[in-house]
């Protein structure tokens, strides 16, 4: 039996067995991974927002605090462990690498299981040598390893454009980002430091095959008109030895389909998510969901997100009175409402308005 | 657009192409959960995570259903691959 | 290849080099690294071939999601290479189709 | 990446005359004051730590954090500190008048290996295309800049307004 235990350990999980743990919850925090911290061990660029939201600090660093502030709390770590399902009566079912299932009865449950990456369909997609821009960016970023010596970007969303970035200090030959949409996705900012160490960005223009065996030698590209129509004749063969793909991402959810949780598609979050309220509750008592799973956002809000579900279950378990709990909660939602501001965060913050509008 | 993308692969666990998941669209599995039953698309290893966008994407064009319509493949315990061993008790 | 001299990323120190084979020939990798970090490293980019088309297949997702960088691994098929790590002297080998079992 | 499909494409390049619609883009006369902070920073995005970093309170973001970064050319001493903390890496310190036909660029740098002092190197464009030749005059690490390098590249005046990379 555990208080709380949170399924997925990046910057949602970790914030929310933190919070909570800080309080006095005991907290089973359960990850796949041999190390917590989820993807914040491949952001090696600086964060923006304020001083709260750790603005100008990388990722990386922001993951080696986070554990070093989970290893000075009582929270049990289970590592190399997948959660393979989830029973009604809250009981977690697991497998640690190297041994047989258990089971864990939870008071409560955090799905913080983050993103999937969003596939693109061509010809030759499946050859080695096409691989996704987080797949990219764990090789090089975790294991120091150069996926490929030249690279071709598909997407121009901020993953598509930090990664060749990184991909860049990493050594690789970045020949192109192409991207379907006549503008960018991402920042312009993270578009500038791109162009001027001369990596073409086009757009209207899409990737239609992948060549090569037995893995990927090069790529066509082609134009493409306002209604993603491919324009014929503007076929162009490039060489490269790795295609990344960056069209966006999903969130991971699985174990909420599994719980027949609500579910409300919405596109500025990555497509299906499961309904919640303001204290990040699902359809389903006591079972809770923050970062990418609750709607695709940032790390940033992932970690704020996290807290927030932290705060509410030591809230529900009287390690906090009504009034402490508010007063944090008010904190939190104010760096949260920072984060959703401007012409990016405003689509969010609008997608997640439609999501805990419903729920109530 | 639809009619270059045939003999592409769409889920690659199972390597069922565009083509397949077309024809089985056209003959009424309209619910990615049909296609699935139909087709064998989403039914292996990874269990439908990669594809399943591709599989509402195609049943989106042959029928005009909204993606947002298209619900994922029914999900069972074990929902990641987990050897039968392991499960002994 | 092995990124050194990242400008953002420290080196990593202290690891320990074990060696594993991949179809018999000899790979160089560290503790704490997957095998497909290992194979990358070493340019084997074909982790196995799959059983309906025949089709060459590597690190998709790199996330162990995917699965399609599965692998026989000391006897056992369908292991996921790219979040099992290494062990020295570890017996790697690409599967053809569905892959068997053995020893 | 030679290709049929135009290259045209302005993503990530923000125009001069877009910059000069920037809150607080420093007028041409504030040039002649010394080195002085650049902040092509256009998008309403969060952040606001070159506001917070700057001691002398030159930087204006204020509230909500996603107002635009207001330089005061007055304020500004051309400290560097800006260049390193702004997380897009969109800061740079322009000292037009360096010598009587030279200016000196400060830009943030993160990759390996980094040049070294008095390197002749290809000065690059906002689009990566190669204006001119430079010498890079400073390779500066502040204390507290978190592996972002500040290099000082010295290149013909008439190019102080264009040149933001270089490539050795």
């Amino acid at each position: 039996m555990s208080d709380f235990v949170i399924i997925g350990a990046g910057p949602a999980g970790i914030s929310a067995a933190n919070e909570s743990a800080r309080y006095g919850v005991k907290v089973t925090l359960i990850d796949e991974n041999n190390l917590p911290g989820g993807q914040l061990f491949t952001q090696t660029h600086k964060f923006f927002g304020s001083r709260e939201h750790r603005a100008g600090v990388r990722g990386f660093q922001i993951g080696y605090d986070l554990i070093e502030e989970i290893n000075k709390l009582n929270v049990d770590v289970l590592l190399d462990t997948i959660v393979y399902g989830i029973s009604a009566d809250m009981e977690v079912k697991y497998v640690t690498e190297g041994s047989s299932a258990k089971s864990i009865t939870a008071g409560n449950i955090l799905i913080s299981t983050g993103a999937l990456e969003k596939p693109v369909v061509f010809k030759g997609w499946t050859k080695p040598g096409v691989m996704g821009a987080g797949a990219a960016q764990t090789m090089m970023n975790v294991h120091r390893v150069l996926p490929g010596r030249k690279v071709l970007m598909v997407g121009s969303g901020n993953v598509g454009l930090i990664v060749a970035y990184q991909l860049k200090q990493a050594g690789a030959d970045v020949v192109g980002i192409i991207e379907a949409m006549p503008s960018i996705g991402g920042y312009k900012v993270h578009a500038s430091k791109i162009r001027r160490i001369g990596i073409p960005i086009l757009t209207s223009c899409t990737i239609k095959e992948a060549k090569g065996s037995p893995q990927v030698s090069s790529a066509v590209i082609v134009g493409v008109d306002k209604n993603l129509r491919e324009i014929s004749g503007t076929e162009d063969e490039i060489k490269c030895d790795l295609v990344c793909i960056a069209a966006g991402l999903k969130p991971f959810d699985e174990l909420c389909w599994l719980l027949n949780l609500e579910f409300k598609y919405i596109n500025e979050l990555g497509g299906f998510v499961p309904v919640h309220n303001d204290d990040l509750e699902t359809s389903m008592k006591n079972i809770y969901i923050a970062g990418d799973a609750a709607g695709v956002e940032e790390a940033s809000t992932a970690m704020e997100e996290g807290r927030l579900v932290g705060v509410a279950v030591a809230q529900k378990l009287e390690y906090l009175s009504d009034r402490q709990a508010e007063k944090l909660k008010g904190k939190i939602n104010d760096r949260l409402k920072y984060l959703r501001l401007g012409s990016f965060g405003k689509k969010r913050a609008e997608g997640k308005k439609k999501l805990t509008s419903i729920s109530k | 657009m639809a009619d270059k993308r045939t003999s592409i692969i769409v889920c690659r666990c199972e390597e069922i192409t565009d083509e397949e998941v077309r024809k089985a669209v056209k003959e009424g599995a309209t619910s990615v959960d049909a296609v699935k039953r139909v087709t064998r698309a989403g039914m292996g290893l990874c269990q439908s995570k990669i594809c399943y966008l591709n599989i509402a994407k195609i049943i989106h064009e042959e029928t005009g259903i909204p993606v947002s319509k298209l619900i994922p493949m029914k999900h069972r315990i074990p929902v990641r691959p987990v050897k039968i061993g392991d499960l002994d008790n | 290849m092995r990124i050194k001299n990242h400008p953002i990323l420290e080196d990593l120190k202290n690891r320990k080099k074990v060696y594993i084979t991949v179809d018999g020939r000899k790979v160089e990798a560290y503790e704490g690294e997957p095998i497909a970090a290992a194979m990358c490293a070493a340019g084997i980019r074909v982790h196995r071939t799959t059983p309906r088309h025949n089709e060459p297949r590597g690190i998709f997702c790199n996330r162990g999601r995917c699965t399609d960088c599965i692998m026989k691994v000391d006897g056992k098929p369908n292991i996921r290479t790219c979040v099992t790590l290494v062990k020295n002297g570890m017996k790697v080998e690409s599967i053809r189709g569905m892959g068997d079992w053995s020893e | 990446m030679k290709s049929k499909v135009s290259n045209k494409s302005n993503a990530g390049i923000i125009t001069l005359g877009e910059f000069k619609k920037i809150p607080g883009y420093p007028e041409e006369d504030d040039f002649s004051k010394g080195p002085i902070a650049v902040i092509e920073c256009d998008q309403d995005i969060p952040c606001n730590p070159c506001e917070e970093i700057c001691k002398y309170g030159a930087i204006k973001v204020g509230k909500p954090i996603t107002n635009l970064p207001v330089l005061d050319a007055e304020k500004c001493r051309g400290c560097l500190k800006c260049i390193t903390i702004c997380p897009g890496l969109c800061i740079f310190v322009v000292y037009r008048d360096y010598t009587d036909k030279t200016s000196l660029i400060y830009i943030p740098y993160e990759f390996s290996p980094l040049p070294e002092k008095n390197t002749y190197v290809d000065v690059l464009n906002r689009r990566g295309e190669k204006i001119c030749k430079g010498s890079i005059r400073k390779v500066i690490k502040l204390a507290g800049s978190n592996k972002t390098f500040v290099i000082g590249m010295e290149i013909p005046k008439k190019f102080y307004n264009t040149a933001r990379h270089f490539e050795f």
